[in-house]
């Protein structure tokens, strides 16, 4: 088994010095997108299945969407075949990060055995099940919910940038329209399923907001213009339940004296919900950010001032 | 009522009004301004808090310490909390005279500032982490808000820089979770983790602080912010990774030496630079490099147990942070009026607007050190701290130091004091824009003189 | 019985994984876009199909096998709906197919 | 000896995707290498010998954390990069 693992950290890191050399920008996504996966797979070697999820819906497929959507919009603007200059050889820097790694290596694997936090002592008393949801939603709940605002500034930032000025123009085809019917209800109904089976095991709000956000990808793709460039009214508010959500919870548990302490005996509730609005808040902000930009109608004629 | 309860209050209220601006952008600044005052009250009263009854700690959701996440507030904290309510109030009140009530600069603002009072009540690493990155994205947003290409470009190379940086301090954090177990910075001064967790944190720390010779970004980037965005980044962004650097070095004090060079680099290449550069906010901006280094000097001195030297770096970075938004409020309104800020032909714009003027004559004061003003009670806590510690070179540089920022402070204020007859036309500057700058120039300068409550205050956390 | 099974699970893993084979060969010899599209397609589809029928076997649970039924249908209608958009955009650029 | 070989792979990607950072002038390259730097220190993360057995739930949080932060911030940089090519500049 332990050749299968060399075999696959081979590869990866095979894909990821090929990816960072050579000038085309489309053969980097292309290759980032084949790491993301192989990563993915590492993560699941690893025995992390939340981590294995999380990298292949957003690390590769997200991430891919933002890249190629991202490359498109340069190829319009500049003839970006090939990147101007040569690329510096990589050779240096492999051996350097080669001899790096070795030393960290016997450093790291020389550290005597430190504990960890009693996340599993603490389980009962958290609401739920699943140890990383545990500590996501209730011990270590307040980086999520800067988390979330994370989530919130970068659709808001998308937003700040302006309209695209030409959005893609091929038109899909019928094919593309009959996958959407077939895909889009099944990617909703393992989005639903995968936020509720995290509180018992591998799943949650990010996985579930990922699915959900390739879904509306390919609903934005095949429906020129999609969902999110024309202005709705169900945009803004759908961008921050997630956070409004979390920080009402905030508030209202900072009121009964001990903040970010879900009440007894109620906290796997408050915990799905939480959970279901940041997965809705997270699907809408990630399908902003591969529209990349602000609704059409909404910007005013000058991109520079009066933006909603 | 748990005495955190205004820490904790001072980073939620902007995510609240954050939130409430994105769903009615119409009323955004009404809401903002109502946000400011709620978050100025949260901070006296941490502030309050802390000088009654001292450094207090509690984990959220009530979990052992060990699992759950720290927040922490003592006399150091408390001071840079109020340096983010008072300029961020500023900041706010100018905002509202210059941006129009449905513009994306409200929403960032607010999240940017929930980020940054997120980082002075924390005492957790990696939340320290979430946080920075959530104020170094929603700070390099606000940097291209202008709009046109060479602001965008300043935004974009910030927040790579800002990504590499947050990286680097990310490494750190596993770095010392993987030894120690922990992630709480208390547990982590106690267990000191491998070397190498704290240069690794403390590197990327400096970068996303500006401090020489990790400063390229930043005089771009400040100098091409839209009016109050520049005014919020320097006196508040870069304060925030200062203030972590500050936890860190107690964490690893060993980088102490590192920082004193790199703090005394930073002194004499911001000055060189101010000296030479043909705009007033590139003035500013490089004036801000200059005086981390002020800064990075007094940490690496507090670190090292000179007597008073916490004191005055506390009280150097909230008078920097005070001047520093007055001056580039008072750039903005110039700015305004002017149309440019090409130096020294927009001083003409200055010459008529008293107000401007006292601003920045009172800001320049204190940013020179010279008394009654806020900044030269700082730099004489700092002078007394290296003298003390008998560094003699460090005490040449901070009096030195103080000589070159006169200088290029003097560029600005030479032109202004022209008796030639002011401008011709320029563009009208709504009154509520001089004032905000007016009231922090004012406010330095009595910081200058109330300085008594302060020393027994810092004196909690030392 | 438990032989027969294994030997079954066997006989179908190496024959999916000849079919994958198959596929990245033909996407590495053949002349243009349109065969090679073609090759990977359809060898993909089939040794996927052969490598889920082997694990379903294996595995036994029903619910396991379920998904993968489904994963083995949406891997199958993406991989050609892609295919056919992929090659009726070298078609609308132009590019001739092979002539020997 | 699995942990070992992925802990060396982790420490691998991040070196080299921070350093490539540095020497690749394009946006989309630099972006994409701050993307593999940031899985290299997250792998490395989870790698590194743990307390008891098994995978420590902390490091998965936290790097979930990590992998969604980096999506968002990997996106507004892309989208800035566009835009700053629509305006004509060079990033």
């Amino acid at each position: 088994m332990v050749v299968l693992d060399a075999l696959l950290a081979l590869v990866l890191a095979g894909v990821a010095v090929a990816t960072l050399n050579g000038l085309r920008r489309f053969r980097a996504v292309v290759l980032f997108v084949v790491f993301g996966l192989l990563l993915a797979l590492i993560w699941a070697r690893l025995g992390a299945v939340d981590l294995a999820l999380a990298e292949a819906a957003i690390g590769a497929g997200v991430t891919g969407a933002l890249l190629m959507a991202a490359l498109d919009r340069l190829r319009r603007t500049e003839s970006s075949r090939a990147v101007a200059g040569s690329a510096p050889s990589l050779w240096p820097v492999v051996l350097v990060a080669l001899a790096a790694a070795t030393v960290g290596m016997v450093a790291v694997l020389s550290l005597e055995p430190a504990g960890r936090p009693p996340v599993a002592f603490h389980l009962g008393a958290s609401g739920v099940d699943h140890p990383v949801t545990a500590v996501l939603l209730a011990f270590r709940a307040w980086d999520t919910l800067l988390e979330v605002a994370v989530l919130v500034a970068a659709g808001v930032a998308v937003r700040a940038v302006g309209v695209v000025p030409s959005p893609p123009s091929t038109e899909a085809g019928p094919l593309q329209a009959g996958l959407l019917r077939l895909v889009v209800p099944v990617l909703v109904v393992l989005a639903v399923y995968l936020l509720w089976r995290g509180s018992h095991a591998p799943g949650g709000a990010f996985q579930a907001g990922a699915l959900l956000a390739a879904a509306g990808v390919l609903v934005q793709l095949t429906r020129v213009p999609g969902p999110m460039d024309r202005p709705a009214l169900w945009q803004r508010p759908a961008e921050t339940i997630g956070l409004a959500v979390f920080t009402a919870a905030a508030l209202i548990t900072a009121a009964l004296d001990v903040p970010l302490a879900w009440p007894e005996g109620w906290s796997k509730l408050w915990i799905l919900t939480i959970e279901a609005g940041a997965a809705i808040s997270i699907a809408v902000l990630l399908m902003r950010l591969f529209a990349g930009g602000a609704p059409v109608a909404a910007a005013t004629s000058d991109p520079g001032k009066g933006r909603s | 009522m748990n005495p955190l309860l205004p820490a904790l209050v001072a980073a939620l209220l902007p995510l609240v009004g954050s939130i409430l601006v994105w769903l009615v952008p119409s009323w955004s600044r009404a809401l903002a301004v109502v946000t400011a005052a709620g978050v100025l009250v949260a901070a006296l009263g941490v502030v309050n808090r802390v000088a009654l009854d001292g450094a207090a700690m509690m984990t959220l959701g009530g979990w052992p310490e060990t699992l759950g996440i720290g927040i922490a507030v003592d006399g150091v904290g408390a001071l840079f909390l109020l340096a983010s309510a008072v300029v961020g109030l500023a900041a706010t009140a100018y905002g509202a005279g210059y941006f129009p009530a449905r513009h994306p600069f409200w929403t960032l603002w607010l999240l940017l500032w929930a980020a940054l009072n997120a980082v002075f009540i924390t005492a957790d690493a990696f939340n320290a982490y979430v946080a920075l990155e959530l104020a170094g994205l929603t700070a390099a947003v606000l940097v291209t808000l202008g709009g046109e290409r060479d602001a965008m470009a300043a935004g974009l190379r910030y927040l790579l820089v800002s990504l590499v940086g947050a990286t680097l301090y990310l490494a750190g954090v596993a770095v010392a979770y993987t030894a120690t177990g922990t992630l709480s910075l208390n547990a982590l001064m106690a267990d000191s983790p491998p070397m190498m967790a704290g240069v690794l944190a403390l590197g990327g720390l400096a970068l996303k602080a500006a401090l020489f010779p990790l400063h390229g970004w930043l005089p771009p980037a400040h100098a091409r912010a839209p009016g109050p965005v520049s005014a919020i980044l320097s006196a508040l962004v870069v304060k925030a990774a200062l203030y972590l650097a500050w936890r860190w070095l107690e964490v690893a004090p060993v980088a102490a030496e590192a920082f004193i060079l790199l703090g005394i680099g930073a002194v004499i290449w911001g000055s060189l630079q101010a000296l030479r550069v043909g705009r007033l906010k590139a003035i500013i901006a490089w004036s801000t490099v200059a005086q981390m280094g002020y800064l990075a000097v007094g940490l690496a001195l507090a670190v090292e147990g000179a007597a008073g030297a916490a004191m005055g770096v506390a009280w150097l970075a909230l008078t920097h942070a005070l001047a520093k938004g007055a001056a580039f409020l008072g750039a903005a309104s110039v700015v305004r009026a002017a149309g440019h800020d090409r130096w020294p032909l927009a001083a003409a714009h200055l010459r008529n607007r008293p107000v401007l003027v006292l601003a920045f004559g009172l800001a320049a004061a204190s940013l020179a050190g010279l008394p009654p003003s806020g900044g030269f009670v700082a730099k004489w806590y700092l002078l007394d701290a290296a003298m003390g510690a008998e560094r003699w070179l460090l005490a040449a540089v901070i009096a030195g130091g103080g000589l070159l920022s006169a200088a290029y402070l003097y560029r600005i204020l030479h032109p202004a004091l022209d008796p030639r007859p002011g401008a011709e036309a320029s563009h009208p500057v709504p009154p509520v824009l001089e004032w905000s700058a007016l009231g922090l120039a004012l406010l330095v300068t009595a910081f200058g003189v109330v300085v008594p409550w302060a020393r027994d205050l810092v004196g909690v956390a030392a | 019985m438990t032989e027969l099974l294994d030997a079954a699970v066997l006989l179908l893993a190496v024959t999916g994984a000849i079919f994958f084979l198959g596929g990245s060969l033909g996407l590495l010899r053949f002349p243009d876009v349109y065969t090679r599209l073609h090759a990977l397609t359809k060898a993909d589809n089939v040794g996927l199909g052969l490598l889920a029928l082997g694990a379903a076997l294996h595995l036994g649970d029903p619910w396991l096998i379920g998904r993968l039924a489904l994963l083995w249908i949406l891997v199958m209608a993406a991989g050609t709906v892609s295919c056919h958009l992929l090659a009726r955009e070298a078609h609308r650029e132009g590019r001739t197919s092979w002539r020997r | 000896m699995t942990a070992a070989i992925f802990l060396f792979l982790g420490l691998f990607l991040a070196v080299l995707g921070g350093l490539t950072t540095f020497l690749r002038s394009d946006g989309l390259h630099r972006i994409i290498s701050l993307n593999i730097a940031g899985s290299g220190v997250f792998l490395a993360l989870m790698a590194a010998p743990g307390g008891e057995e098994g995978v420590d739930p902390v490091a998965q949080a936290l790097v979930l954390t990590g992998i969604v932060v980096a999506v968002a911030i990997s996106g507004v940089a892309l989208v800035l990069l566009a835009r700053l090519a629509e305006l004509g500049g060079r990033s």
